[in-house]
C-alpha cells in the first residue's frame, strides 16, 4: 500500500515502563504524529484542511482522519444550494441575509456569529469557484442563484441540484494539490485525548486493517457532521452518526441546543431520500388528499417557501387531520409535492438529480407526477459547544460544520445556510488551528488514557461477549426517536423515549460477532451505537426540559414560544448519571425577538 | 416474491485460502435495493459481512460491486429489476479485495491525483484571494458538466480491459477527469496534463472498449472524454496556454 | 496488498467480457486484438512463403521450381480456407481500424452535452457503433467473395 | 524513461498512418490477387514475376511490406507492454519488437530485390 505514514514515534510498552508509566504490558500502539489533525472530511473538514495548509504555507503536517473514504462523506448528499449575498446591486443585502437567518432561527441564533457568517460568505463562493466548482451560470457567465425557503431574496447559489456533491468534489480535488495534507481514510476516531485540558490528539481505529493508533497533534478540529441517523426516516447517509459529538461530550465539552432537530418537509416516502427544497424554490407546490394547496392556510405569504419548521408542521397537521395519503407498504402517511407546473425544460435543467432519484427509487417522473413526501430528519441545529471562532473549551481543539454549534442556526436552520456554515467555519478553524500549531509545542501524552481506550475497544468490545444484537438496539433507538422526538413532541412521549434509551444503555450489546481485524464494520457499528445512545439521551433530556415551542422544537403541551424563560442555549454536560443541563444566554445585537410570520 | 436468496462472496485474505460463497435468506419488501438486502443480512444474519456504503442514494460512490456478474451500485439496483430470486454479489474486479465486498481504492485515488484534478492558473494571487468569479458561459459549463458527475465509484475501472493488465494505466475515471479540467475554460494546466498522459502506459492504452461508459451509473461517459482528450494529446496542444484561462468578472 | 488473488486484476482473461451490457465496442476491441495478431502471424508466414519465389532462404533469384514447390503446399483446400479466413479478418480489422482511428481522435463519438436520466452515453450511441456492424457485414461479404473466387 | 527517442504520441501517429495506408495497399494487393487478375493466373510464375518487376507494383509491395510490419509489430508491442509494467520488460519489448520488425522487413526486402534483380531460373 502506498499510504505514507509519518510514524515518527512507535510507542512500545517497554520504553514506557522505563519512564515509569503503569499499564498492561501487551499492546503496541502506533503513534502517527502531525501538526494538525482533522476528524471528518465533509465540507467542513476539507475546507479546514485546505485552509490550514494554505495558512501555514504547507509547512505544517495535516492529517485528515475520516471514517469513510474522504469523498464519500455525507456532505455529498446536499442538493439545493449555498446561501450568499452576491448581487447587492440587484437588491440583495447583508442586512437581509442576517435578518432572514435570525428570524429563521426563531431568534435563538447568536447574532454576532450570524453577522460574521453572512459577511464571510461571498468570498467563499468565489473561492470555490476559483478552485473549479461548476456553479450554474447566468447567461452573462456569472454565478446563478435561486429561491430557497425563508429567504427574502433568491440567494441560494447552486450547481444544478448537486451542490454538496460538487462542493465535496471541488474541495477534495483541491486538497490533493497539497502534499502536506495526508488522508487517513476509513479510520474511525474513537476519543479525544487531552492533557490538563489541552488537546493532545485523537485515538482511531483503522477499519481496513484493524489497527489502533494514536494521532498525536498540536491542534485538532472536529468536523464529523450531523447525527441524523438517530432517526431511521432521515435524509442522511448511513454514516451520519454522532461519533464526533459523542467524543467531545466524553472529553468534557458540553453539547449545545441538541433538542433542535430539523425535519425537512419533503423526504421521499418510504426511503427518506431528500427532495430538495429547491424543488419548491423552483415552483413546486404541496397538495393534500383533497388536492388543496394547504400552505395558504399556514403561511399565506410565503406559502411553500416558509421556513422548514413551519412547512413541516403544516404537513403533519394535514396528515393528522386526515388529509394525507397512506403508503401501504411502509404504513407512512404523506402529502404530495407537485412539480408538474415547473415544466419539463426547467426540471431537466435545474432538477435533474432529483428527477433521477424519483425515477430510480420510486418510479416517478416528476415532470408528470407528484412525489409522495413527509417531514424527515434532516439536520441537527445543535452540536459541540463552540465560541464564535469555533473553539471548544479544550485548548487547541476546534469544531466546525454540522458537528459544531456556533449557533447561527438557533432553533431552526434555513436551507442553504449549512453548507455555507461548513465553509465559513471550516476556513476559520483551519486558519486558527494552523496558527496555534505553528506557535505551540506538542503536549505530553497521557498514555493511560490512550491505553484505556485501546482496552475498551479490543478487550471490551472486539473480544467482549454479550447477548443483545447491537443492530437491534440501533433499530429500537431509531424507532423511539421517530415516534417521540419528531415534528411535534409531548412531555410524555419524550419521557417514555428517554426511559427506553436508558434501558437500552444498560443492555448487553457491547460485543462483536465478527472477531476479524480486517474491515470489521461490526466493531465500528457497535462503537457508533454506543455514541448514538448517549447523544439521543441528550436530545431527549434537552427537549423534555425545554418547556416551550421554538423553531423546530414544537411541544404539544407548550405550544408557545417563551422568551422570558427560554431565550437561552441549552448545554448538556456528561456525568456518570447522565447529562447535566445548564444554560447560556443568546447573543442579541440588532434584532429583538419578534413573532414570526411567513 | 417474499424473500431473496442473497449469495455473498466471502473472502478475508488474511484468513481464507480462497473466496467462497455464502447464502442468506432475506425477506423481501417492495422497493428494496440490493444494498438493503445486504444490510439486512449484515445486521440480522451475519455481522461479519464486509461491505462499504454510505449515502444509499447513488451519490457517494461507496457501494460498487458485481451484482449477478454485472458491475453496478448496490444502492442503485432494485431487487425487483434484477428479476431473479437469487442474487450473487461479488467485489469489483481490478481492485484488491480488503474483505468480502470491500475493495481497496488506494491505487485508484492515487491515479486520480496524479492527473492534477484541480484548476491550474497563472494568477495565483487572484485564485487564492478571489474578488469575483471567473466568467464561464452556460454553454462552456455544459461542455464539462457531464464529466463532473463522476462519483469515483470505480465501476469503470473495474471493467476496463486495459486496467485489467496494465497497472500504470490511469484508467477511465482519472483520464475523464483530466479531460474535465483540460476542457474547463478556467483552467490553464492542460499542457502539463497532456504531457503526463503521453507515455507508453498513458492515454494511448485506452482502446475504446467503451465498457467504462457502459457501466457508469452517472452518465459520465468516460470513453467520450478520453477520446476527446486524445485529440489534444495527438496535436500536442492544449486548448489553452498558461495565462489564457477565462478572466475574473470586473465591473 | 499487491500479490496474487488479493490483487484481483482480471488479466488477459478480462479482454473478453461478454457480461458488460450494451457494449458492442468491447467485442470489437477483443476481435481487433485477435485479428491483429492473427494477421501478423499470417503476414510473417506469407513473407516466408513468398520467399520461395526467389528460391527460399538461400535462393538467389526468381526460381520456377521452388515456386511450384511452394504452391504445391499452399494450394489446397486448407490453404484456401486459411486465405478466406485471412480476408475475413483483414477486412474486419481494417474497417474497424478506421473506425478506431476516427473515434480515437474524437470523431464520430458524439459530443458532451447536458445529460438526462436515464443516461445513455453518447459515445456508445453515435455513428461509430454502426461502423462495427459495417465491418462485420463487409468482412463476411469479402470472405464469401473470396470463397467464390477460390472455390468457384 | 528519459531516454525516449519517440513520444508515444508519435508512435501512435505512425500506427494510425500505417493502418490507413494498409487499407489501400492491402486492398490493391488483394484486388490484383484475384479480381483484376484471375486467381489462377495471379499465382502463376510469370504473372508474379511481371508484377514484381513492374515499377509501381514492385515498389508498392515493398512499401506494403514495411507498412504492415511496422504496424503489426507495433501492435504486438502495445499488447506486450500492457502485460507487464516493469522497466526491464518495457525495454525488452521495445528492443525485441524493433529487431523483429527490422529482421522481417529485411527478409521480405531480400525477396523483392532478388525477384526484381535476380537471375531467373
Ligand atoms: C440530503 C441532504 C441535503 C442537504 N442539502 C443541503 C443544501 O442544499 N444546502 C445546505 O446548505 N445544506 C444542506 N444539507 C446539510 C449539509 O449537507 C450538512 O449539514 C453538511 O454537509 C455537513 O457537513 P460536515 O462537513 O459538517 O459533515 P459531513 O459531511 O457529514 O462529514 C462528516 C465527516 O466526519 C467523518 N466522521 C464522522 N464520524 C467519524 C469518526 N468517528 N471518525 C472519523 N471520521 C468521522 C465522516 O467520515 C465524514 O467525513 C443537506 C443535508 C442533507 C442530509
Ligand atoms: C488493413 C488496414 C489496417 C488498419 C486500418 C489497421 C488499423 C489498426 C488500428 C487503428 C489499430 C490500433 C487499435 C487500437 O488502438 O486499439 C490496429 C492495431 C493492430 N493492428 Fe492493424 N490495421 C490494419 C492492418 C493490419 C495488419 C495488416 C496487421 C498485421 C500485420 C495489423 C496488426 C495489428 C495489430 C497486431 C494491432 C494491435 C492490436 C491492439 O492493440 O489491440 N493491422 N490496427
Ligand atoms: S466515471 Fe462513472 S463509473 Fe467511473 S468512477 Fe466516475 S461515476 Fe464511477
Ligand atoms: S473501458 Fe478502458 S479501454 Fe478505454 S474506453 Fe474505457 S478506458
Ligand atoms: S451507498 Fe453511496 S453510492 Fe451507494
Amino acid at each position: 500500500m502506498k499510504q505514507v505514514k509519518n510514524v515518527s514515534e512507535v510507542f512500545h510498552w517497554e520504553s514506557q515502563r522505563q519512564k515509569g508509566c503503569y499499564f498492561e504490558a501487551r499492546s503496541v500502539v502506533e503513534v502517527i504524529k502531525s501538526d494538525v489533525v482533522i476528524v471528518g472530511s465533509g465540507i467542513a473538514g476539507l475546507r479546514a484542511a485546505i485552509e490550514a495548509a494554505r495558512a501555514s504555507n504547507s509547512r505544517l503536517e495535516i492529517s485528515i482522519v475520516t471514517k469513510v473514504q474522504a469523498m464519500r462523506s455525507h456532505s455529498v448528499s446536499a442538493e439545493g444550494g449555498t446561501a450568499a449575498v452576491l448581487y447587492p446591486e440587484l437588491g440583495d443585502s447583508f442586512e437581509s441575509h442576517i435578518f432572514d437567518t435570525v428570524k429563521g432561527s426563531d431568534y435563538l441564533a447568536d447574532q454576532d456569529a450570524v453577522e460574521r457568517f453572512v459577511l464571510a460568505m461571498p468570498s467563499e463562493i468565489y473561492q470555490l469557484e476559483h478552485w473549479g466548482m461548476p456553479w450554474s451560470r447566468r447567461e452573462d457567465g456569472r454565478i446563478a442563484q435561486r429561491w430557497f425557503g425563508g429567504y427574502s431574496y433568491p440567494r441560494a447559489t447552486f450547481a444544478e441540484d448537486k451542490v454538496g456533491f460538487f462542493e465535496m468534489q471541488t474541495l477534495y480535488d483541491t486538497a490533493t494539490k497539497y502534499d502536506s495534507i495526508k488522508f487517513y481514510q476509513e479510520w474511525f476516531a474513537t476519543s479525544i485525548v487531552k492533557y490538563q485540558n489541552k488537546f493532545v490528539g485523537v485515538t482511531a481505529l483503522d477499519i481496513k486493517k484493524g489497527d489502533f493508533a494514536f494521532f498525536k497533534a498540536k491542534a485538532g478540529i472536529i468536523a464529523t457532521g450531523g447525527s441524523g441517523r438517530l432517526y431511521s426516516f432521515a435524509t442522511y447517509g448511513y454514516s451520519a452518526t454522532p461519533d464526533g459529538m459523542h467524543m467531545a461530550y466524553k472529553a468534557g465539552i458540553p453539547l449545545k441546543d441538541m433538542e433542535f432537530i430539523q425535519f425537512h418537509p419533503s423526504g421521499m416516502v418510504p426511503s427518506g431520500i431528500l427532495i430538495t427544497e429547491a424543488a419548491r424554490g423552483e415552483g413546486g407546490i404541496l397538495l393534500n388528499k383533497e388536492g388543496e394547496r394547504f400552505m395558504k392556510r399556514y403561511a399565506p405569504e410565503k406559502l411553500e417557501l416558509a421556513s422548514r419548521d413551519v412547512v413541516s408542521r403544516a404537513i403533519i397537521t394535514e396528515i393528522e387531520q386526515g388529509r394525507g395519503f397512506k403508503d401501504e407498504a411502509s404504513g407512512l402517511e404523506y402529502v404530495h409535492l407537485d412539480l408538474t407546473g415547473i415544466g419539463e425544460k426547467k426540471i431537466k435543467e435545474r432538477l435533474n438529480g432529483i428527477r433521477e432519484i424519483a425515477l430510480k427509487f420510486r418510479g416517478i417522473d416528476i415532470i408528470s407526477e407528484p412525489v409522495p413526501v413527509r417531514p424527515v430528519c434532516h439536520y441537527v441545529m445543535g452540536g459541540i459547544d463552540v465560541n464564535i471562532d469555533g473553539a471548544t473549551s479544550i485548548a487547541g481543539l476546534w469544531a466546525a460544520g454540522e458537528a459544531a454549534c456556533v449557533s447561527i442556526n438557533g432553533a431552526n436552520r434555513l436551507g442553504a445556510n449549512s453548507t455555507a456554515e461548513c465553509l465559513v467555519w471550516g476556513k476559520i478553524t483551519g486558519e486558527l488551528a494552523a496558527r496555534y500549531a505553528t506557535e505551540k509545542q506538542h503536549e505530553q501524552t497521557p498514555w493511560e488514557d490512550v491505553m484505556m481506550e485501546e482496552k475498551r475497544i479490543f478487550d471490551g468490545i472486539l473480544h467482549g461477549s454479550g447477548s443483545v444484537n447491537p443492530y437491534e438496539i440501533r433499530d429500537n433507538l431509531q424507532r423511539e426517536m421517530d415516534a417521540n422526538a419528531y415534528v411535534f413532541r409531548t412531555g410524555d412521549g419524550l419521557l417514555h423515549a428517554l426511559k427506553r434509551i436508558r434501558e437500552m444503555k444498560k443492555q448487553d450489546f457491547r460485543h462483536c460477532e465478527d472477531k476479524s481485524r480486517r474491515y470489521n464494520t461490526n466493531l465500528k457499528d457497535v462503537l457508533e451505537v454506543e455514541g448514538m445512545l448517549e447523544v439521543a439521551e441528550v436530545v431527549l433530556l434537552s427537549a423534555l426540559t425545554r418547556t416551550e415551542s421554538r423553531g423546530a422544537h414544537a411541544r404539544r403541551d407548550y405550544p408557545n414560544r417563551d422568551d422570558k424563560n427560554w431565550l437561552k442555549h441549552t448545554l448538556a454536560f456528561r456525568t456518570e448519571e447522565g447529562p447535566k443541563l445548564d444554560y447560556k444566554p443568546v447573543v442579541i445585537t440588532k434584532y429583538q425577538p419578534a413573532e414570526r410570520h411567513y | 416474491m417474499s424473500y431473496v436468496k442473497l449469495v455473498v462472496q466471502r473472502y478475508d485474505p488474511e484468513r481464507d485460502e480462497k473466496p467462497r460463497f455464502q447464502e442468506y435468506i432475506v425477506p423481501y419488501r417492495k422497493g428494496m435495493t440490493v444494498l438493503d438486502a445486504i444490510l439486512y443480512a449484515r445486521d440480522y444474519l451475519d455481522h461479519s459481512i464486509g461491505v462499504r456504503f454510505s449515502c444509499r442514494m447513488a451519490s457517494c460512490g461507496s457501494c460498487g460491486m458485481k451484482i449477478n456478474g454485472k458491475p453496478a451500485l448496490a444502492c442503485y439496483t432494485q431487487v425487483s429489476e434484477l428479476g431473479t430470486e437469487r442474487i450473487v454479489v461479488q467485489p469489483m474486479d481490478n481492485f484488491p479485495v480488503i474483505k468480502d465486498l470491500a475493495t481497496d481504492f488506494e491505487e485508484f485515488f492515487e491515479k486520480h491525483k496524479e492527473l492534477m484534478p484541480y484548476l491550474v492558473r497563472e494568477d495565483r494571487a487572484e485564485q487564492e484571494n478571489p474578488k469575483s468569479e471567473y466568467l464561464m458561459k452556460p454553454e462552456e459549463l455544459e461542455r464539462i458538466l457531464q464529466f463532473t458527475y463522476c462519483i469515483k465509484c470505480g465501476l469503470c475501472y473495474s471493467v476496463c480491459p486495459t486496467v485489467g493488465t496494465d497497472k500504470l494505466f490511469p484508467g477511465p475515471q482519472a483520464i475523464a477527469q483530466a479531460y474535465r479540467y483540460v476542457e474547463d475554460v478556467r483552467d490553464e494546466g492542460g499542457e502539463t496534463r497532456l504531457n503526463i498522459l503521453d507515455n507508453p502506459h498513458g492515454i494511448w492504452r485506452c482502446h475504446f472498449a467503451g465498457s467504462c461508459s457502459a457501466v457508469c451509473p452517472k452518465g459520465v461517459d468516460p470513453a467520450l472524454g478520453i477520446q476527446l482528450l486524445r485529440r489534444y494529446v495527438m496535436r500536442g496542444k492544449a486548448p489553452r496556454k498558461k495565462g489564457e484561462g477565462s478572466k475574473p468578472f470586473t465591473k | 496488498m499487491e500479490k496474487g488473488r488479493e490483487r484481483n486484476r482480471r488479466g488477459i482473461r478480462g479482454w473478453f467480457d461478454p457480461t458488460v451490457p450494451n457494449n458492442l465496442e468491447r467485442w470489437a476491441y477483443f476481435f481487433q486484438r485477435l485479428t491483429g495478431l492473427g494477421i501478423l502471424a499470417y503476414v510473417i508466414g506469407h513473407i516466408g512463403d513468398t520467399s520461395f519465389f526467389v528460391g527460399g532462404p538461400f535462393g538467389t533469384g526468381p526460381n520456377q521450381s521452388s515456386w511450384s514447390f511452394d504452391l504445391s503446399i499452399t494450394e489446397n483446400v486448407v490453404g484456401h480456407l486459411i486465405l478466406i479466413f485471412v480476408v475475413l479478418i483483414v477486412t474486419f480489422h481494417g474497417i474497424n481500424g478506421i473506425r478506431l482511428i476516427l473515434a480515437e481522435l474524437g470523431i464520430m463519438v458524439g459530443k458532451p452535452s447536458k445529460i438526462e436520466y436515464p443516461y445513455r452515453p453518447s459515445s456508445l450511441r453515435s455513428v461509430q457503433r454502426h461502423i462495427i456492424w459495417v465491418a462485420i457485414v463487409l468482412a463476411v461479404l469479402a470472405a464469401i467473395w473470396a470463397g467464390s473466387i477460390l472455390f468457384g | 524513461m528519459g531516454d525516449k527517442i519517440m513520444t508515444e504520441r508519435k508512435i501512435m501517429m505512425i500506427q494510425y498512418v500505417t493502418g490507413i495506408l494498409s487499407v489501400f495497399l492491402v486492398s490493391v494487393h488483394l484486388l490484383y490477387q484475384g479480381v483484376i487478375v484471375p486467381y489462377e493466373k495471379a499465382i502463376s510464375f510469370s504473372q508474379v514475376l511481371s508484377l514484381y518487376r513492374h515499377i509501381f507494383y514492385g515498389s508498392m509491395l515493398e512499401i506494403l511490406l514495411v507498412v504492415i510490419l511496422v504496424h503489426g509489430f507495433n501492435g504486438l508491442r502495445i499488447i506486450l507492454l500492457e502485460l507487464n509494467q516493469s522497466q526491464d520488460w518495457s525495454k525488452a519489448v521495445d528492443i525485441i519488437t524493433v529487431i523483429a520488425t527490422v529482421v522481417t522487413i529485411a527478409y521480405g526486402t531480400r525477396t523483392v530485390i532478388l525477384a526484381v534483380f535476380g537471375g531467373v531460373s
